[in-house]
């Protein structure tokens, strides 16, 4: 078939930021069904806690401590994590291996945190049905941070390669994102374990 | 790719033994019956004589029969002088002392002949499979049976580990059973 | 298409004609009778429904509309016109299923009215029986029987459905919908008897080998009958008196039989297995899966795997005279 | 921004002339031909071509362990099989139809064809697309493997516990289950944000959303269908592998668990995912109607609205499925009226069509002649649907044959017809050739007869009292006779599909040659050669028209501009697809496939212990993080 030149995108960049980015979606999809993931652990948390009359089952609620601490951290983050986006988009190298390094120093933090908390929890897997879905939702959460924490560190590596150039900038950016939801799902995960046992 | 296919090819060979289903045991009717020499029923020196034929060995080989002999051990009304595993009026069955030996061919004969002190005889009460699923279960209670064939924790209330996560016995226990003493 | 027609003709013929005995379409009390009817009011309205589409559909793939050139050259009019035919219908699929639903939750609320219940049966399902007591105020009158629920015609009936190990599902088609038992949860199903018969009923939901013969039989006896039949069976089992019985007695007694069953009034006193102090007196044996004869009960004794590959009542070695009187003693427990 | 130095340093395909922009765009996107080069292949139609053949593979098994069962089934009390045998078959064929035929064969087509129905050059991720390839491979493979050695899951398609959880279940049969699931649905929610984000963003410029294939259309709401589903069963089946290996409670009611859990989180999830296989079906309808219609199908708005409203209803179904486990009875209502409303854009759909068909001159080809079975068959099992919505109704039906008669006209007509259909269809596009007419006829006939006469019966033994999943039954019931003509029918069945079979390799051989549009269709995959060339489009095109080729007869309107000497694709705003970057689609890459067999080690081993899942993390993290290292191609450095 003949073919009819209608219009010319040479002039168009090779990659972009926030939503012109596809890899920005593909994150935002997999955002999506972790979310999903999360709420689904959370409505078998209550759906437990509904069919037993006690709850905990007989142990005192957990205390809030290693959580609130994780929380604290967590929120924290926000700060550098914005500051790597920001400096990702300006593709200002050097601070973005600043921030980068940063963030990869608050992510072992954080996960020494959760071991912290899983030692901390009143109760064991295998002891009720209780022990089991508070590990549960914790450990989904663990594969969170891990996971991203991981990404962070490779990233923060790449940044120090010469292929820190181009497009990295924009892989750094949706790190980041990503990053954003790990912190938000600790939130309401933070008032299940730690709030719902004291209703 | 490889990878994949050694593990595979590793666990094939176990695999169709474990998961075997044997429903119908003996050819029906009549029991063989293993010839071994019993145990000396008196404890202590040097512990019992043992003679396999390690015909039964496949009992604790088969996920079915360890998780069948779980069953009928609640059924039968074990529990009742052995609790789970960790003894009452009954010696324990968990720990690494085993008065009249460890291998599944006593543990069996335990079973059949009854012991002194209390321990009653099964002869022609149980069948001889079951018996045989018994004693492997009974194995696994000790911590002698491959962690992929041994029964997990059933739906009740929690007693103790499943036996598939009880830890192996000390060497010298599964090595020469019963030379340990009795308490 | 014709084939579809010859098939229709052979489905009805096939409706008119059945009445299995185990038949959702063959109800025999209150409840079933009620979803028989809803389910051909459902059916009816449906077939309707399918058979207009497919008219249409024929219609339409019959008559050769005007060929046209260019595959985007659309009737203004043909296109208003089939706006309106769309909407039309989809108007009248949502008042259809509307009605259908309000007509589904009216039955729902009159099906499922809890009613004063004239007797009320505890039913335990396992893995591949059932177990079923009568609870009764006088804990002399306990009646425990198994695979067999009699019933008083005319009576409301309660069953209280429970399970011990998996999940079963509490089917008799022909007196009431199914009900699940689920392990440590207790569900409560009601249903009534209109008429003297025995009805058949099956587990419904998987659970394992045995699922395929995992029967039950409701008898429904009048109400003096029933209450001969419960008196009898609260007493305990009659002693044996002639010898051969005696002997079978001794062997139940003594080899594998007592670590599993119960015979009230002798020393086996196991709830493993299906308690068996009146056993002679039931319809079937093997929950339902054999006739109760001499010769059924000899060959299930000597070989329950064969029958039901995988039950759990094992193959006990016995000689021939051993399994003569064990028979004779099963037989005499009426 | 590097716009100017590429523009300097690369090539554009502005102004080359046909020949130089074939052969640089063919050097750029081919696959090469060692196996190495095979393994590492990106191309989506490469990819799209083994996810096919492969799910079309496992159709193949679980079709043989259905006659196997109807064999069983023919006769009371046939000894045939036992029912440990039976009880693994009818657990192979469920699992196997649903998650290793219908949802991979779905997302198949989607694979291959939504890149070209949007007029792009690669699937967004195609390196992703790929790994999700070998992981659901592996899975299927995984999983019968283990059914040769004995380990074949016994447990049902559903595994309900406490019969799948670790007392009742002995040995790692309902394990190889559950992780057979964590493979498929990995690989299923990949795809799926694969493809949202391919019609998202590499929408061809000017394919506004109303301009976006019915196809692409029914894909795009399938792929949200999948990433709001399947985390679902993904959460249940860890919690019953836990259950079972490390002694966690989630079922066991002795300590605060309960078994209904299970049933909430499965059918949650088991619900939508009749959605996602028949939804998709629903698009190859519209494609083939419009083709074969001659025009474009009616009301393309209203079927996009009920594709959407389908999608939402879907996740309010669930608990019909547990109409019978004495749930509160006005909540079980409450689901009676949402089953029964999504009806409505259901038949909204059927009438759009049926409408279509009655202003048109249908070619009545074999692809039009199995979406007129589909219209039969489906509406049917619609039909009955609306018959199990009702709590009442379904007290009776519910787990008898009548709803095996229900699911299956539901499936094969509304999803397995389509499907052939689409096979007849698209086949010349995806080999060059045409299928046989005569040897298509004669395959829907047979499918079509032998459908009916295996499965209508099925509606009357169920009412009869015949339960589902029985191995065998009491000749006294009375069910043997119209077991008998069910099992005739289901060998029909079964000859149908071993005519497709001889069909395909036949006319693959030597088939009519198909040219560019043998059908004379409108929508874009028609554009370029059949089979496509590696680069699908030597210019993106650009569209003016939600039937492009129907709009512009003469010419097609090109997109110029594009590197040829690097993988470029356009990117654009995701209502508009109005272009935003030349965005760089990632280069052929080994590493996808050792990432799989790291991941597929790691699970394999998780079902022994759980430490398989930290030594396991390392291999994966290397593999990872090898596959996504920039390996200094212009590619990466742009």
């Amino acid at each position: 078939m003949r073919q009819r030149p209608v219009q010319d995108v040479s002039a168009l960049p090779t990659y972009g930021y926030g939503s012109v980015s596809p890899i920005w979606w593909g994150t935002l999809g997999f955002v999506a069904l972790e979310a999903m993931g999360f709420a689904l652990a959370g409505g078998a948390y209550l759906y437990l806690r509904q069919v037993n009359p006690d709850w905990p089952i007989a142990v005192p609620p957990p205390s809030h401590w290693p959580g609130t601490v994780m929380l604290i951290v967590l929120l924290a983050s926000l700060w550098p994590n914005a500051l790597a986006d920001r400096a990702a988009r300006d593709e200002n190298l050097p601070r973005v291996q600043l921030w980068l390094v940063v963030m990869s120093v608050l992510g072992i933090i954080a996960v020494g945190i959760r071991a912290w908390e899983f030692m901390h929890i009143n109760v064991r897997w295998d002891t009720n049905a209780y022990g089991s879905i508070v590990w549960f939702v914790l450990g989904l959460h663990a594969t969170h941070l891990i996971t991203d924490l991981g990404d962070t560190l490779v990233l923060a590596a790449l940044m120090f390669t010469r292929h820190a150039k181009g497009k990295r900038f924009s892989d750094v950016s949706d790190n980041a994102f990503y990053w954003y939801f790990v912190v938000a799902s600790w939130v309401p995960l933070y008032a299940l374990i730690y709030g719902v046992p004291r209703l | 790719m490889i990878r994949v296919l050694v593990i595979a090819a590793s666990l094939a060979l176990a695999a169709c033994e474990r998961e075997d289903r044997p429903l119908r045991s003996e050819p029906v009717p009549g029991e063989q019956r293993e010839a071994i020499a019993l145990a000396s029923n008196s404890p202590g020196q040097g512990g019992p004589v043992e003679k396999k034929s390690g015909t039964r060995g496949e009992y604790e080989k088969v996920a079915f029969h360890v998780s069948q002999g779980k069953k009928l051990f609640t059924w039968y009304n074990c529990a009742g002088c052995h609790a789970n595993g960790g003894g009452g009026s009954g010696p324990a069955l968990m720990d690494d002392v085993w008065i009249y030996g460890s291998a599944i061919e006593n543990i069996a004969a335990s079973i059949r002949e009854g012991r002194p002190n209390g321990m009653p005889s099964f002869r022609e009460k149980i069948p001889e499979d079951q018996i045989w699923q018994i004693a492997a279960f009974v194995r696994a209670l000790g911590g002698f049976v491959a962690s992929d064939v041994a029964s997990s924790r059933h739906d009740e209330m929690y007693a103790h580990e499943g036996e598939a996560r009880l830890p192996a016995p000390p060497q010298r226990a599964s090595a020469q059973p019963g030379l340990a003493q009795p308490k | 298409m014709r084939f579809r027609l010859i098939f229709t003709a052979g489905l009805v013929l096939w409706l008119t004609g059945c009445s299995g005995q185990q038949s959702a379409l063959n109800p025999q009390g209150p409840h079933a009778e009620h979803l028989a009817n809803l389910f051909w009011v459902f059916t009816a309205v449906c077939s309707a429904i399918w058979l207009a589409v497919m008219i249409v559909l024929v219609i339409g793939l019959a008559r050769r509309a005007p060929a046209r050139l260019d595959p985007l050259q659309l009737d203004r009019g043909r296109e208003r016109r089939s706006v309106i035919m769309v909407s039309g219908t989809v108007v009248g699929t949502l008042l259809t299923v509307i009605a259908l639903t309000a007509l589904s939750f009216v039955s729902q609320r009159r099906l499922f009215a809890p009613d004063k219940p004239a007797i009320t049966i505890k039913v335990t399902g396992l893995q591949w029986w059932w177990d079923v007591r009568y609870e009764t105020d006088s804990p002399d009158q306990i009646v425990t029987t198994a695979n067999e629920i009699y019933v008083p015609v005319g009576k409301p009936v309660a069953v209280k459905l429970t399970a011990t190990d998996v999940i079963h599902s509490f089917w008799v088609p022909s007196l009431m919908g199914k009900l699940d038992l689920i392990p440590g949860q207790e569900n409560e199903l009601q249903f009534t008897a209109s008429r003297p018969g025995i009805y058949r009923g099956q587990c419904a939901e998987f659970c394992g080998w045995q699922h395929a013969h995992m029967g039950l039989v409701v008898v429904a006896l009048p109400v003096p009958m029933f209450q001969t039949w419960l008196s009898s069976q609260s007493l305990p089992a009659a002693e044996p008196e002639d010898p051969a019985r005696k002997k079978g007695q001794e062997i139940f007694v003594s080899k594998a039989c007592f670590m599993c069953h119960t015979v009230r009034g002798t020393s086996a006193g196991s709830r493993v297995g299906p308690d068996l102090t009146h056993f002679a007196s039931r319809q079937t044996i093997a929950s339902a899966t054999l006739p109760m004869s001499r010769g059924n009960i000899a060959a299930w004794v000597l070989d329950p795997q064969g029958i039901k590959p995988g039950v759990n009542m094992p193959n006990v070695p016995l000689t021939p005279d051993e399994l003569e009187s064990l028979v004779s003693y099963l037989e005499g427990l009426r | 921004m590097s716009t100017q130095a590429a523009a300097q340093e690369d090539v554009r395909d502005t102004h080359l002339d046909d020949a130089e922009l074939h052969a640089r765009l063919t050097r750029t996107w081919r696959t090469g031909t060692s196996l190495i080069e095979r393994l590492s292949s990106v191309d989506h139609k490469v990819v799209g071509r083994r996810y096919i053949l492969t799910a079309f593979f496992f159709l193949c098994l679980g079709g043989l362990s259905a006659v196997a069962m109807r064999l069983q089934l023919a006769r009371p009390e046939a000894k045939l099989l036992g029912p440990d045998l039976y009880n693994q078959l009818f657990t192979m064929h469920g699992t196997t139809m649903m998650f290793l035929f219908a949802v991979p064969v779905m997302e198949a087509f989607a694979v291959y064809f939504v890149p070209l129905m949007v007029g792009t050059r690669n699937i967004a991720f195609p390196r992703l697309n790929a790994f999700s390839y070998w992981i659901f491979l592996f899975g299927g493979l995984f999983l019968w493997v283990s059914f040769l050695l004995k380990v074949g899951p016994d447990v049902g398609w559903f595994a309900y516990v406490p019969l799948s959880g670790p007392e009742f279940s002995p040995g790692k049969r309902a394990d190889v289950w559950a992780q057979m699931i964590t493979f498929t649905e990995i690989s299923a929610l990949a795809v799926a944000i694969e493809i949202i984000v391919t019609v998202f963003k590499q929408r061809a410029p000017g394919m506004t959303l109303d301009r976006i294939p019915l196809f692409v259309w029914a894909m795009l709401v399938t792929s949200f269908l999948i990433i709001f589903a399947m985390p679902a069963v993904m959460v249940a089946s860890t919690m019953l592998i836990l259950d079972r290996l490390v002694g966690t409670h989630f079922f066991n009611p002795a300590e605060g668990g309960d078994s209904l859990l299970w049933q909430h989180l499965f059918w949650f999830f088991g619900h939508p995912e009749v959605y996602i296989i028949f939804i998709p079906a629903t698009g190859m309808v519209s494609a083939i109607i419009a083709a074969f219609a001659r025009r474009p199908v009616f009301g393309y708005l209203p079927l996009v609205l009920s594709l959407i409203a389908v999608g939402f209803l879907s996740f309010g179904l669930w608990v019909h499925h547990m109409f019978v486990t004495g749930l509160p009875q006005l909540g079980s209502a409450f689901f009676t009226a949402s089953s029964m409303l999504i009806a409505v854009p259901n038949g909204l759909q059927i009438f759009c069509w049926v409408a279509t068909l009655w202003d048109s001159r249908p070619v009545f080809k074999t692809p039009l002649l199995f979406v007129i079975g589909f219209f039969f068959i489906f509406i049917i099992g619609g039909m009955s649907g609306v018959m199990v919505a009702s709590v009442p109704i379904d007290t009776q039906v519910h787990d008898t044959y009548f709803v095996v008669a229900h699911f299956h006209y539901v499936l094969i007509g509304g999803a397995v017809f389509p499907l052939l259909g689409a096979v007849y269809f698209w086949f010349p596009k995806i080999t060059g050739r045409m299928l046989s007419e005569r040897l298509g006829k004669w395959n829907f006939s047979l499918a079509f007869v032998g459908f009916n006469v295996a499965f209508f019966p099925m509606h009357i033994l169920g009412l009869q009292g015949m339960p589902r999943r029985v191995y065998t039954y009491l000749p006294e019931m009375g069910w043997g006779s119209l077991n008998l003509l069910s099992s005739a029918g289901a060998l029909v069945l079964f000859t149908s599909f071993v005519l497709l079979l001889v069909n395909v390799i036949l006319s693959a051989r030597r088939g009519p040659t198909a040219g560019e549009n043998p059908w004379d269709a409108g929508t874009l995959e028609w554009a370029t050669t059949s089979p496509p060339l590696p680069y699908n489009f030597s210019r993106i095109p650009f569209v003016t028209h939600r039937e492009p080729l129907w709009d512009n007869r003469d010419s097609l309107p090109v997109i110029t501009g594009l590197s040829v000497d690097t993988r470029e694709t356009v990117s654009g705003t995701l209502t508009e697809a109005f272009p935003e970057i030349r965005e760089n689609s990632p280069e052929p890459s080994i590493w996808p496939l050792l990432a799989a067999i790291a991941v597929a080690g790691t699970f394999l081993g998780s079902i022994f212990t759980p430490w398989a899942v930290v030594w396991g993390s390392i291999p994966v993290a290397i593999t990872l993080t090898c596959w996504f290292w920039p390996k200094g191609t212009p590619e990466d450095e742009k």
